[in-house]
């Protein structure tokens, strides 16, 4: 009776454990969920800033920048670069590039309208403008 | 090889092994990039590269998995795969599908490739790692359907082993989970929320269901313990993994927008997500100490050790160091992010791919195990790249430890690419490292090709 | 272990609630952190050792439950001594 | 278990051969470990983030209901004993004595939910919740993961009652109905901690 190690128990507290498990995180994603309205800003997700999102998503920012943390590594983050380069260097930024130094990391030329480049600017705002829990540490992101 | 059958894992292990070549190139494109920021532009700009480089990771781990599914399934199931025809038919298709991605990452813009495929039907490009175009997502989706209903087909018309079934598990989580990819809500936040159920609940979830299956596979081969041992402990350990890593997703929920009590139940949950890790080298271990024969593929138990080891340093170790909130906070999105991120895949996934490869490919080439040399030459390229991998890791550490100690802990931060400036020289030796990771990979592909004595496979 | 045995440990367990009950409404100090403290242990000792079956176990079991209360309760003793309540 | 052997021993039953295994599948112990290890590590997190804001936890723990928690405890216990009654009942071959004292526990089990979840009903009706303050991220993550832990424990309960009334379990074949009761302590185990760190110290 004692010392008894099972192949069918191992695998009932595998499944039991399992779904216990999931339950406790859908728990707590509907926790989220129900929180989430107080934290993410939705209160400001015009179209503009839809419409940006989606820029950022067809050029592919995430594959060289990071959005909170999150993306590539090879190019500043831009979940804050809102508020460290204000709208008017971000768009005369996006604008210029390449820079073409030679040796130095070069950002492709996307050729955004006007009217692109305020969409892409609306939606850096609004990421800057989610509580992150006081991410990242400083303004350099 | 027992079953006729096995011999379609063939293709998709070489196919595997091909598109490993293609990431570690562009691998090294990436890393020259960092030091040589205008290498190669604007032909192939940083971030095709990456997506090439990740992309294919993914690709090749998958051939990987649907191969050694292919292998490992008839003989679990003691019967014949349902369909060979079907199995080589989604190869090709698989293939070509994602030969095809590629050269549209490689030849057209992102936002005309976008436009192309049709994302505007369905918005599911650019985020990172499921970049894919819309068709090839559903293609993929069509792929493992086909894939999943081969060997769920096999494994219900013959015997059904613990190992057969955690596998099956896992590669229809692996498929579940992917249906996430299809879901990009316009709010940022959310987007984030339930992209890391396709990332995060794959490789620290059902990915580890397929990578204790195939490591349990290969450790029952050649050691000989009996398959109820091994078994039992694949469930005690695949319990460990998925009560640590389910709530464990919190550790990506500290600074993308989501509630505060995540840096405790992620940091309380991933704290504990090495010990699977280390449950899994100590079985890895204790098996092949108990061994029962020796088998004549010295190789393929190397690669299951190192698999153990390598994982529990990479995921376990390497997660661990960052993992805790406070850390995380300055860590987040840093360069040691990118370090654990290279050894673990390589640490658990690579490995274990390369592990069940190295113990198939010999049967599937008729042979009980490739002669004394070509193992020797396996066993070096072993020693190559997993040494190339570490010394890759503590550079990207050493960068990463500078990078936060310069841009974000420091009462006078540095813009980002000022501290880029600063660490250059780590990103040369990891460059260089690289280099002796891809020689390593040319003498495993090598030991290929080295002839010498055999065994008939029994 | 026999029904009486199982039925007076029963007992001790509802009696050390009691106290830690009525303890709940003392002012709080050092005195009455300890002793809830030690209630927990003899509360958990026997619940590990009685009920649970370990008593008399082969090493590590009866280590393993019973250093976990030991530790987990001297962290929470360590932390309270550190910080006591204003 | 060899019965000759005993009878030559003095009626003491502790003098039994010392078992080389605790009772119940090794398989649910490395699964109590685990768990153990999890409640642990949120314990010592309570502790020290008490430590980071004192006056907080001083004030917030005045708004918990000591009385509902020490009913608590008693029927914890009390199910912990019933089971472990249930347990040699049914080694003991009585196997109707067996059921009935899986069902109080299960009954117990029952008031533990019923109370707890008043003291949740009456929370949320205050608006709290896991975002309120830290205490209450604590508290109410503590107590929510134990009381899934008791949810998923009846739930064992309940098919080792069917057990015993179909006759699964008897002397020599105790292995299912230990793994369960075992866990089922461990349950119990864990909330003796959880009430005075949580209810009483302060």
């Amino acid at each position: 009776m004692s010392g008894t190690f099972t192949k069918s128990m191992a695998r009932n507290v595998f499944y039991g454990g399992t779904v216990f498990f999931i339950l406790l995180f859908l728990a707590l994603t509907f926790d989220s969920m129900a929180t989430l309205p107080k934290r993410d800003n939705r209160q400001n997700l015009t179209e503009e800033v839809v419409a940006g999102k989606k820029l950022w998503e067809v050029n592919n920012c995430i594959g060289c920048h990071t959005l909170l943390g999150e993306g590539a590594y090879f190019a500043p983050e831009l979940g804050n670069v809102y508020v460290r380069r204000g709208p008017e260097f971000i768009k005369a930024w996006i604008k210029s590039q390449p820079t073409g130094a030679p040796g130095r990391r070069q950002m492709p030329q996307f050729n955004f309208s006007d009217e692109e480049l305020d969409q892409m600017v609306a939606f850096l705002k609004y990421m800057s403008e989610i509580n992150t829990n006081d991410w990242p540490p400083n303004v350099e992101g | 090889m027992q079953y006729q059958s096995q011999a379609v894992a063939k293709p998709y292990f070489i196919a595997a092994i091909g598109l490993f070549v293609g990431q570690i190139l562009f691998g090294l494109i990436m890393g020259l990039q960092y030091v040589v920021g205008d290498f190669l532009f604007p032909e192939i700009p940083f971030n095709v590269a990456r997506m090439v480089h990740t992309n294919l990771l993914i690709v090749w781990l998958l051939f990987g998995f649907m191969g050694a599914a292919y292998y490992m399934i008839p003989e679990e199931a003691e019967t014949e795969l349902h369909s060979p025809k079907l199995a080589i038919a989604m190869f090709w298709i698989f293939l070509v599908a994602g030969a095809l991605t590629i050269v549209g990452y490689l030849t057209v813009p992102y936002a005309t490739l976008a436009e192309l495929t049709g994302n505007d039907l369905l918005e599911t490009m650019g985020r990172e790692f499921l970049e894919q175009p819309l068709i090839t997502k559903v293609g993929i989706v069509v792929v493992a359907l086909a894939f999943l209903f081969n060997i769920s087909m096999t494994v219900l018309k013959g015997r059904k082993t613990s190992i057969a079934l955690v596998l099956l598990l896992g590669l229809w989580g692996l498929a579940v989970f992917f249906l996430f990819s299809f879901y990009n809500p316009s709010n940022p936040v959310l987007d984030k929320y339930f992209w890391w159920w396709v990332v995060h609940l794959w490789v620290e979830g059902v990915w580890e269901l397929i990578l204790g299956a195939l490591l349990a596979f290969v450790l029952i081969k050649v050691t000989g313990v009996d398959r109820e041992v091994i078994e039992k402990w694949l469930y005690v350990i695949i319990t460990l993994t998925l009560i640590t890593g389910i709530i464990g997703t919190g550790h990506h929920y500290f600074w993308i927008g989501t509630p505060e009590y995540w840096q405790w139940w992620g940091s309380i949950f991933s704290a504990l997500e090495p010990i699977p890790f280390f449950a899994m080298t100590v079985f890895a271990f204790n098996m092949v100490n108990r061994r029962r024969r020796e088998h004549p593929n010295k190789a393929a138990t190397l690669w299951a050790l190192g698999t153990g080891v390598m994982a529990f340093l990479g995921a376990g170790v390497w997660g661990f160091l960052h993992t805790l909130a406070p850390v995380n906070y300055y860590t987040h999105g840093s360069q040691i992010t990118a370090a654990h991120g290279h050894m673990a895949f390589y640490g658990a996934y690579v490995m274990v791919v390369l592990c069940i490869i190295s113990y198939a490919m010999p049967v599937l080439r008729g042979r009980a195990a490739n002669s004394n040399k070509a193992q020797v030459m396996e066993m070096w390229s072993f020693w190559l790249m997993t040494i190339a991998m570490v010394f890759i890791t503590l550079f990207l550490t050493a960068a990463g430890i500078l990078q936060v100690w310069l841009q974000r802990f420091s009462d006078t931060p540095m813009s980002f690419m000022a501290t880029q400036d600063q660490i250059s020289l780590f990103y040369w030796m990891r460059e260089w490292t690289g280099v002796v990771f891809l020689i390593g990979l040319v003498v495993y592909i090598a030991s290929f090709f080295v002839k010498g004595e055999t065994r008939a496979a029994a | 272990m026999t029904t009486r045995h199982i039925d007076l440990l029963w007992l001790f367990l509802m009696f050390a609630t009691a106290l830690s009950w009525w303890l709940a409404e003392a002012s709080p100090g050092a005195g009455v952190t300890g002793v809830v403290l030690a209630l927990a242990f003899l509360k958990g000792r026997t619940v590990a050792l009685d009920f649970m079956g370990l008593r008399g176990v082969r090493r590590p079991w009866p280590w393993l439950v019973g250093g976990w209360l030991v530790v987990v309760l001297a962290v929470i003793a360590f932390t309270f001594l550190q910080a006591p309540a204003a | 278990m060899d019965t000759s052997a005993t009878m030559t021993l003095n009626q003491d039953d502790t003098v039994e051969a010392a078992p080389l295994a605790p009772p119940g599948d090794l398989a649910v112990w490395f699964f109590i470990l685990a768990e153990l290890l999890v409640f642990a590590v949120f314990f010592i997190a309570y502790a020290v983030a008490r430590t980071h804001d004192v006056a907080l936890f001083a004030v917030m723990q005045q708004t918990l209901d000591p009385d509902a928690g020490a009913l608590n405890t008693v029927l914890l216990v009390s199910s912990s004993w019933c089971v472990a009654r249930a347990v040699l009942a049914v080694d003991g071959a009585r196997l109707r004595t067996g059921a009935r004292w899986l069902l109080a526990a299960l009954a117990c089990g029952g008031g533990f939910l019923l109370v707890k979840g008043l003291e949740y009903a009456d929370k949320f009706a205050e608006g709290i919740g896991l975002s309120t303050n830290t205490f209450y991220m604590f508290y109410l993550s503590l107590t929510f993961f134990h009381f899934m832990h008791v949810v998923l424990g009846m739930l064992v309960l309940a098919v080792l009652w069917h057990g015993v009334r179909r006759g699964h379990y008897r002397r020599g074949r105790l292995s299912g109905l230990e793994s369960g009761a075992v866990y089922w302590h461990m349950v119990d185990l864990v909330w003796l901690v959880l009430f005075p760190l949580v209810y009483v110290l302060h």
